[in-house]
């Protein structure tokens, strides 16, 4: 055998086994193989980190996920059903599936319906505005229209509409719920998209009693309370002036809507209605 | 005052990162914390001597002698990747809260292709035992200087708002390239 | 997963360079003239391709624990191979290339696709895959190289196009060039590329 | 099949083999192509020398310590049968604008300047490069130094004969300063 | 203020007054871009042994936050990597002229060893030197990533 | 000449109505007394609808540590308690009485004598002090008395009184030194005592030298009470530079200036105190200046409290087709008002209104790191980093560089060339971070 | 009643604009211009023109068209970057260098990081020295003052070499300073030498730098300390061997010592935001520009000197922060 091959042998295997050796040490003593099930979860989730879920980031709720076993108050709002069943498959878990929600803007006061009082100047930011005054319309509750939910929203699922100045939520929302956290004055819900998408709710938060509402915004809840009386299911609430419709209660039956005389409740993605009663609003999202 | 020239002509003149082209990865990745750089630098420097001065030996006292420097790239690599970890090992051994203490204050140090290269380059360049350290010692602190300046500008980056389309990789890159521009300026003083 | 798509992810959806950024050393290194740039990527091409179909053949045998050690001596040998074979036969690029030849080892991409993909897929797949990134990480050399070498030099691929006697904008073949022009290249494949991604 | 387990014996076996394989297989290539990198280096310098001499038949190779440089210079004289068509000198230098900077000057019988080839540099593209380009380097040619003021071979800037590159003074200068140095030694005739 | 350095961790066992909590360590290429791509980017996690008096505020599986004053950081730093340098290349010149290079390069190795000697000696001094402390996470900072920006 | 060493500026005075003498603003047919008109916890109402009530009774209590009492400001019948809107537009509680008569309360001294002499000792005259409702008249409102307990262990070694009133425009403070030099040395003579200091420093900017020398004057006869003038230089008013300048002591971030020995008081605080205690009337008048580009007729108003403003701006003159912004307070710090509907409170000390075209903020433009808000910042921030932070959602860099600290003077937006809107931002960031620090509390 | 307008204190704001700032630069340079107008003639006319111009065009294009923005051209910063951009060329520069040069100071070193403001390193400067080391040639041709004055497109044997470049071949050849002929120091004062087009003149770049003082628009710090530490180096070296190297006098005299430590080391969106910070900055600048001039290959140092310090702004602020009020240490 010729030496060169020789020497490459030897020297090659003994400097081998010993970096080896010592790689291997490393890797027995230090890398903790963490749960091959976290990296496979994290491959599912959607990573965008979008804090939805209520955890850090994908990687943090699939950690949590591994660690607690169970999926009990776990979802992932942004990959919806499909990724947590796919997680169930990987757990080896039964999954709920959570009711499909949507962000809904609750204010109506556009520019028409509840005119400039004042003129703000300053920075873009809601929570500012909010902190400074009650609005350019002066309504405590209503929407300031600086969009801290649009610069909240990773998904491009909320945009002022510059008609009205109101934020309008399109079909990309995925419920994550950044700008409901986003939203100072906690203008935005997530409510189940409903069937068929059809939604009926109060588009009004302000609590004010009811000619003080009327007073800065026309289409305010006035607290009037014939909603409620209309309603065959018991699905509203009134409270500090303010009508709520539970959607768990909502049979979408559209009474309420009809009925209330500042045109607070919305109906979305209903076919028309018959035109003798066709004065309620247009849709607002 | 040779070895001040080499020193110099390492850290400026022929900076590895922004001349050399040697561990760009880490460069353009790693974190934006100034502290954490200066860390991450200091562990580089120390590393790349190490690994200089053991692949220096086994060059000169084996591989040569045996005639078989072609298994150089090979085994280069092995006693590189073996030594990085057996630093951690020792630590843990020697000094478990400093190790901790590591452990909290900066990231694991991985090897790249700095180190595989300067343990190469001086061998091409036929350096003896003490340049070379001196030499990889100071292309290591080229790199710190490097990272340092780059995770300072990059903090500042993160504050502005760097259009959308060169966001992230790109003006890292262009940033890359006009602090080399920059450092053209020590062309030539160390010849 | 279909083949073809396998191969191709390596171009642009997943180029190594432009995409993934890794390996920027030898981009950077190798890049001042489309034929350095082609060159380095063919050399690294032949390794990832030799060390996916091995590795892929042999990851059964190898025990998990001293798998990577395996990894780096078998894609250290071909690297190695590689090395010889071009200074025997194509002395003039060696010399070009230099200390990047070496360096494939260290590539990320070279023991990313081992790890990542051959020690999981069979050689076939393997073989595919590391041929794909290997062209797709020599495509963007090339690119790169061409930009630099008709900015920097007025020619392609050696060929001036500009006035014998005249130069290019020399500092797109020296290192703040290299730089630069990556980052604008990035930056447009980003452009480019986001319409089909989203 | 499944994978094997990582049982120390496993392991030790494993890297045995894998090493053992490697190293073989290496040492296989390099031995294959000991000879065609051997060559390929031999065969730059020949050819090299090829362009810079005369056709010759026979090389024979000296070697000369200059008085003022670190490295020897190495001396191909060419025969043509028994007389000497000329001489290849690889020099070198060190003034040039990255340093060093080794080039082949070939002298006909006469000491006059036959050709010249680059051998190594690390000069600025666009700039030092290009002392390889006929612009330049054919200024030297039929060059005879002897006849030269002060026997000495300058830029004009310098008060010599030579035109520098433009904006690429010191390369030219250093170009200069390898000539001269291989000019003085071969005379020396070296050893073998 | 002190400046500290903080990252976060999960408490893995609780005992008399000291707890142990793993911390991911990520390598640096672990923060970079193409992780997913590569496998250099190693995290492991490592251990880190809190001194507590009262650990009843505590318990298994929490997320914490484990602090360090910044300057503990920059010291750690000299310990394990600027003085070993130091040593080797102090080795390196004290015999250098004296042997052959290949003895010279294990002396200074030797050096090297002896400096690991004495930091294990100094064992009981480093175990006072580095105090970790423990404060919990508090939702608001849950998004925030692992370690505090300072600047 | 002695003033803060860290920053300021110095913008154009406009001080109007310096010499207009004060005039006393006849009593409105109806007043509306908010709730919450100091800092700390809104005071809780004591009388109901109906209810009849005579000028300085007390109506409403305040019972937290850091809350005031209020009194009527006028006698007549209590209409209701309920809602007004605020200065921001925000609903919130108030007295609404309708004013019958002027029937004081009999133990308040209506008459126009002087009275120098001390009777009451120290407790007794925080006592009284507490009872009468003073609130600090430099605009911050924080109840005296609150202040004129030292906390336990800490030593309170200056009286600082503040008549430096650096804001542009307002010249109240001016005035009521020039017309009741007297009874604001006894005020202080008072605060003295009870603070049980022997020294008192009373820092006045040199663009009032009238007012420096009258109060020289009048506080010659006592020692321990020194009046200093100062270099025009805004905000030489805030405590922090005020004690700065005229001890060279600086307060540590983060604490109150009893830190350094200091107690600050406005002289509005120490004529009120000294009315309070000397004369038993609560505070339920105060002068108001009225000025700015809009009103024909810069004025200062004596001035019951709740008095809607736009009483004062239709006596003032004002031009309503023309105004574009109505300010509770100076240029600088004042808060726009939401509408000229809202009523005085305690903290008014001058109401200002700008024409339209003046009002406009400029376009903003980048910021070119000039560093021309650093170097005007009195408190040694980076306001341009603050603000950028603030913006982009980095609390925790803002929180690490102290962020807290600002005192929201305005003097980085007032300088800053690119017309950035930093106190903006900062007053954001300042929120955000309080909020993650109240949280991280428990 | 209109409508009122509600907004966060402070209520009114201070004179100065950016407007005001950059059009006051332009105003100092205006001085420097003449001079080299006066020695250079109508090319130098067409250069700043030309530099001026398409330095706003492609800002005006890259925001309008690339990064879909307002453009904001006539804040002016443009316009000063053109104008440095001409002062630091030869008037020989042939027409499309010149907007090469513009294209990498508006496109490359300003627009990639986001425009006005967001800059790391000096536009003009980046643009100088990218010129210089891409086309070495005609970077280092200068013409000859007066000579050239109606020389446009044709510059043959109407040029020569900067005071600088004189120095450093002929010491390069081994001649002492004294066996060197260099232009007088009454020359370098009023402007008559060969050079960039606004480095000229000593003399009107001063007048410029007190008007910019005057206006508040730099601080002394970093001119001063910039100045002051060439001064202090060179002289230590001077002292060290009159016969190799040059006096400080000429230092800061020759080059564009001067035109980089007034009008482009103050720069502030590229140098440092605190006293102690910028007067730190101006000694690595003035430490640079020497070591540079001196023993590197370039003979001029203070485009590199100023671009290098320039990377560590971002340290420098950090390690300078201004001086908090009440701060405990
Ligand atoms: C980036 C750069 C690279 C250079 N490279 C060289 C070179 O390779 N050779 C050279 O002689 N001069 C080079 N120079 C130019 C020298 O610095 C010096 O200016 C020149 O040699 C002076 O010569 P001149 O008198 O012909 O202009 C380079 C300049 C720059 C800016
Ligand atoms: C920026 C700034 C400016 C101020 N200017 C004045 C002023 O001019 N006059 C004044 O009396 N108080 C001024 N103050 C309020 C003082 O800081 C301090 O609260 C007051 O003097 C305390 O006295 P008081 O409690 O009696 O009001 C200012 C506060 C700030 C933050
Ligand atoms: C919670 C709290 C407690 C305070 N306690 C004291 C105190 O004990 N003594 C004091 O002199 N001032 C006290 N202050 C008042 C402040 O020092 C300061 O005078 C007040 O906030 C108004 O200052 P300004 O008008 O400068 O803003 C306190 C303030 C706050 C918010
Ligand atoms: C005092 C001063 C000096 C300036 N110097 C330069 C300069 O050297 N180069 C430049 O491109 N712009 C300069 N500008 C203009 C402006 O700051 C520059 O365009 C910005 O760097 C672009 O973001 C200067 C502006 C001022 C106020
Ligand atoms: S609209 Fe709101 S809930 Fe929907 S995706 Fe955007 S941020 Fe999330
Ligand atoms: S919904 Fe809320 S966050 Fe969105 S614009 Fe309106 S006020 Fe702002
Ligand atoms: S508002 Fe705050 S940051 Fe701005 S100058 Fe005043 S104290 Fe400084
Ligand atoms: S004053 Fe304005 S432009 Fe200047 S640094 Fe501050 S924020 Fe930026
Ligand atoms: S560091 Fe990644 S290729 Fe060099």
């Amino acid at each position: 055998m010729n030496a060169t091959i020789l020497f490459s042998v030897i020297t090659l295997v003994s400097i081998g086994i010993l970096s080896a050796g010592i790689l291997y040490v490393v890797a027995q003593k230090f890398y903790v193989a963490e749960d091959p099930r976290i990296e496979i979860i994290s491959e599912v989730l959607p990573q965008a980190n979008c804090g939805g879920c209520g955890y850090a980031g994908c990687k943090n709720f699939a950690e949590s996920i591994v660690s607690s076993g169970t999926l009990e108050g776990f979802n992932c709002p942004v990959g919806g059903a499909e990724v947590m069943k796919k997680i169930g498959e990987i757990m080896g878990l039964e999954v709920k599936i959570a009711e499909p929600m949507i962000a809904v803007v609750r204010c109506n006061g556009t520019h028409a319906h509840a005119p400039s009082k004042i003129s703000y100047q300053g920075v873009d930011s809601c929570l500012f505005a909010h902190i400074t005054f009650s609005g350019e319309g002066g309504c405590p509750y209503g929407c300031l229209g600086l969009g801290d939910c649009v610069k909240s929203c990773q998904f491009d699922a909320i945009h002022i509409n510059p008609e009205t100045g109101l934020p309008e939520v399109n079909d990309k929302c995925t419920a994550c719920g950044a700008c409901v956290k986003a939203c100072p004055r906690g203008i935005i819900e997530l409510r189940p998209r409903g069937k068929k998408d059809r939604r009926i709710f109060v588009s009004c938060i302000n609590k004010e009693k009811g000619a003080a509402a009327k007073k800065n915004c026309e289409v305010a809840c006035i607290g009037c309370g014939k909603c409620v009386q209309v309603c065959p299911f018991e699905a509203i609430k009134l409270e500090n002036n303010l009508a709520y419709i539970d959607p768990q209660k909502c049979k979408l039956c559209r009474k309420c809507v009809e009925v209330c005389p500042t045109n607070a409740i919305h109906e979305i993605n209903f076919p028309p209605r018959k035109p003798a009663q066709a004065e309620a609003t247009e849709a607002g999202a | 005052m040779e070895y001040i020239l080499l020193i110099i002509s390492a850290i400026l003149v022929n900076n590895i990162v922004l001349t050399q082209f040697l561990g760009i990865c880490p460069f353009l990745g790693v974190s934006t914390r100034i502290s954490t750089s200066l860390g991450m630098g200091a562990a580089v420097i120390f590393v790349m001597a190490l690994a200089t001065l053991v692949t220096f030996l086994i060059n000169q006292y084996i591989l040569v002698p045996l005639n078989i420097a072609f298994l150089q790239t090979i085994s280069y690599i092995l006693v590189i990747a073996a030594l990085v970890q057996m630093v951690e090992i020792i630590l843990k051994k020697v000094s478990p809260p400093l190790y901790q203490a590591l452990g909290l204050y900066l990231p694991l140090i991985t090897t790249n292709c700095a180190v595989l290269g300067v343990a190469i380059m001086v061998i091409k360049r036929n350096f003896n035992l003490v340049e070379s350290v001196l030499f990889a010692i100071s292309m290591a602190i080229g790199f710190s200087l490097a990272l340092v300046i780059f995770a300072s500008i990059r903090e500042q980056l993160e504050i502005n708002d760097v259009p959308k389309g060169m966001k992230g990789v790109p003006i890292a890159l262009i940033t890359a390239g006009l602090l080399s521009l920059a450092f053209m300026g020590f062309a030539g003083l160390v010849k | 997963m279909n083949q073809k798509s396998n191969f191709l992810k390596g171009f642009i959806r997943e180029n190594p360079v432009f995409v993934l950024v890794l390996g920027m050393c030898p981009t950077l290194g190798v890049s001042s003239s489309a034929i350095n740039g082609l060159g380095m990527g063919l050399a690294t091409t032949f390794v990832l391709l030799m060390s996916n179909l091995i590795i892929s053949l042999i990851k059964n045998f190898i025990p998990d624990k001293v798998r990577i050690p395996a990894f780096i001596v078998v894609i250290a040998t071909f690297v190695t191979i590689v090395d010889l074979v071009m200074a025997a036969y194509a002395p003039g690029l060696h010399a070009q290339l230099g200390i990047f030849i070496p360096l494939i080892v260290v590539n990320c991409i070279v023991l990313g696709r081992a790890e990542a993909f051959a020690s999981r897929n069979n050689a076939l797949s393997s073989v595919i895959d590391g041929f794909g990134m290997g062209l797709g990480f020599a495509f963007a050399l090339t690119l790169l190289g061409s930009v630099r070498e008709m900015l920097g030099s007025g020619s392609i691929f050696g060929m001036k196009f500009i006035p014998a006697n005249a130069d290019g904008i020399l500092i797109f073949i020296l290192a703040p060039g290299a730089f630069i022009t990556l980052g604008f290249l990035i930056a447009i494949i980003n452009q480019l590329s986001k319409p089909a991604k989203s | 099949m499944a994978k094997r387990e990582s049982s120390l014996k496993n392991m030790i076996s494993t890297l045995l083999v894998i090493t053992l394989v490697a190293s073989a297989a290496l040492a296989g290539v390099y031995n294959l192509t000991k000879e065609p990198i051997a060559a390929a280096t031999k065969k730059k310098t020949e050819n090299a020398i090829k362009e810079v001499i005369p056709p010759f038949d026979r090389l024979e190779r000296f070697a000369v310590m200059p008085s003022d440089g670190p490295d020897s210079l190495i001396l191909y004289k060419g025969y043509e049968g028994d007389s000497i068509v000329g001489t290849a000198v690889q020099t070198y230098t060190y003034k040039g604008f990255s340093g060093y900077i080794s080039i082949m000057v070939g002298f006909n019988a006469d000491g006059s300047i036959n050709d010249i080839a680059v051998l190594e540099h690390k000069e600025t593209p666009g700039l030092g490069t290009k002392m390889a380009e006929p612009k330049f380097k054919d200024q030297f040619k039929n060059l005879n130094i002897a006849q030269l003021t002060n026997q000495k071979v300058k830029v004009t800037k310098d008060q010599g004969t030579i035109e520098a590159i433009t904006a690429a003074t010191i390369s030219s200068r250093a170009f200069c300063d390898a000539v001269q140095r291989a000019w003085e030694n071969q005379k020396k005739g070296g050893e073998k | 203020m002190q400046r500290k350095v903080s990252r976060q961790g999960i408490i893995t066992s609780i005992e008399e007054k000291q707890i142990k909590v793993t911390i991911l360590s990520e390598s640096a290429c672990a923060a970079c871009h193409a992780k997913g791509a590569c496998t250099m980017a190693d995290v492991s996690e490592k251990e880190i042994v809190v001194k507590v008096e009262n650990t009843n505020t505590y318990k298994k599986g929490d997320r914490v936050w484990v602090e360090m004053p910044e300057k503990q950081g920059a010291h750690a730093i000299f310990w394990a990597y600027i003085l070993p340098l130091l040593v080797l290349v102090a080795g390196l010149f004290l015999l250098s002229g004296k042997m052959n290079e290949g003895l010279v390069g294990a002396g200074a190795l030797l050096f090297l060893i002896l400096y690991y000697l004495i930091l294990w000696l100094m064992r009981p001094v480093m175990d006072k030197k580095y105090l970790f402390s423990l404060r919990p996470v508090p939702p608001e900072e849950l998004s925030q990533s692992g370690c505090s920006f300072n600047p | 000449m002695k003033t803060f060493a860290i920053g300021g500026v110095h913008p154009q005075e406009n001080k109007f109505s310096a010499s207009s003498p004060t005039e006393v603003l006849p009593i409105p047919a109806k007043v509306f007394i908010p709730l919450s008109q100091s800092l700390g916890v809104p005071s809780k109402p004591l009388v109901k609808k109906g209810d009849e009530v005579k000028i300085g009774q007390m109506i409403a209590a305040g019972e937290a540590l850091i809350s005031s009492n209020l009194h009527s400001p006028v006698s007549g019948k209590v209409e209701k308690v309920d809602d007004y809107i605020d200065a921001s537009g925000y609903r919130r509680p108030a007295i609404f009485i309708t004013v019958e008569g002027e029937e004081w309360m009999p133990e308040i001294d209506t008459s126009p004598d002087f009275i120098g002499e001390i009777t009451l000792e120290g407790p007794a005259i925080i006592q009284k002090i507490k009872e009468m409702g003073i609130v600090g008249m430099g605009g911050a409102t924080f109840p005296t008395h609150v202040k004129l307990m030292i906390p336990p262990g800490k030593k309170a070694e200056y009286l600082i009184i503040n008549g430096v009133e650096c804001e542009p425009y307002l010249t109240s403070d001016h005035r009521l030194m020039l017309e009741k030099p007297a009874e604001i040395i006894t005020g202080i003579r008072l605060l003295m005592k009870a603070l049980g200091v022997e020294k008192a420093i009373i820092g006045i900017e040199n663009n009032k030298p009238d007012a420096i020398e009258l109060l020289s004057k009048t506080a010659a006869d006592y020692p321990g009470i020194e009046v200093v003038p100062l270099k025009v230089k805004y905000p030489q008013g805030g405590e922090k530079q005020l004690i700065a300048a005229l001890t060279g002591r600086e307060v540590p971030s983060g604490k109150l200036p009893i830190e350094v020995g200091c107690v600050v008081q406005n002289v509005g605080t120490a004529f009120a105190v000294y009315e309070a205690v000397q004369k038993n009337k609560p505070l339920i008048e105060r002068i108001v200046t009225v000025t700015g580009s809009n009103i024909s007729q810069p004025s200062n108003f004596l001035v019951r409290i709740g008095t809607p403003i736009i009483t004062l701006l239709e006596k003032a003159g004002w031009n309503p087709e023309k105004a574009g912004k109505i300010i509770n307070g100076g240029p600088m710090m004042g808060k726009a008002l939401f509408s000229p509907e809202v009523p005085l409170v305690k903290g008014t000390s001058g109401i200002l209104v700008l024409n339209r075209d003046e009002a406009y903020r400029e376009k903003t433009e980048p910021c070119i790191r000039c560093a021309k808000c650093i170097s005007v910042c009195p408190m040694g921030l980076q306001p341009y980093l603050l603000a950028r932070v603030s913006e982009i959602g980095r609390f925790d860099i803002a929180e690490n560089e102290y962020i807290l600290d600002c005192i929201e003077c305005g003097s980085c937006q007032y300088t800053c060339p690119s017309a950035r809107p930093l106190l903006d931002h900062i007053r954001l960031g300042k929120y955000k971070v309080n909020q993650i620090i109240r949280s991280r509390k428990n | 009643m209109n409508q009122l307008i509600i907004s966060g204190s402070p209520h009114v704001h201070g004179e100065m604009s950016i407007k005001s700032i950059m059009w006051g630069v332009v105003i100092a340079l205006i001085p420097a211009w003449l001079v080299s107008l006066w020695y250079f003639g109508i090319a130098a006319l067409f250069v700043t023109l030309l530099a001026i111009l398409s330095c706003v065009a492609i800002e005006y294009v890259i925001q309008k068209y690339l990064l879909h923005q307002e453009p904001t051209i006539s804040d002016g910063s443009a316009v000063v970057t053109g104008l440095l951009l001409a002062f630091n060329v030869p008037s020989s520069l042939p027409w499309w260098q010149v907007i090469i040069g513009s294209l990498v100071a508006i496109g490359i070193a300003k627009m990639s990081f986001g425009g006005l403001g967001k800059n790391i390193f000096n536009p003009a400067l980046v643009a100088r020295v990218f010129l210089l080391i891409s086309f070495p040639v005609s970077m280092t041709t200068w013409p000859r003052p007066i000579e050239s004055r109606m020389a446009f497109l044709n510059f043959d044997g109407i040029t020569g070499p900067t005071a600088l470049g004189t120095l450093k071949t002929h010491l390069a050849m081994g001649e002492t300073i004294s066996q060197i002929k260099l232009p007088t120091y009454i020359s370098l004062f009023w402007g008559e030498i060969g050079g960039s087009l606004g480095e000229v003149s000593a003399i009107a770049l001063i007048l410029g730098g007190i008007y910019l003082l005057y206006r508040k628009i730099i601080t002394w710090h970093i001119p001063v300390s910039y100045i002051l530490t060439s001064f202090l180096f060179a002289g230590i070296l001077w002292w060290v061997n009159p016969e190799k190297y040059i006096d400080p006098v000429f230092h800061i005299l020759a080059g564009g010592l001067l035109l980089g430590a007034i009008y482009m080391a103050t720069d502030m969106v590229s140098s440092p935001m605190t006293p102690w910070g910028q007067i730190v900055f101006g000694i690595g600048c003035g430490v640079l520009t020497i070591l540079i001039r001196v023993f590197g290959a370039y003979p001029e140092g203070v485009s590199f000197a100023i671009l290098i310090m320039n990377a560590f702004v971002p340290l420098i602020n950090r390690a300078f922060k201004p001086k908090r009020f009440g701060e405990v240490k």
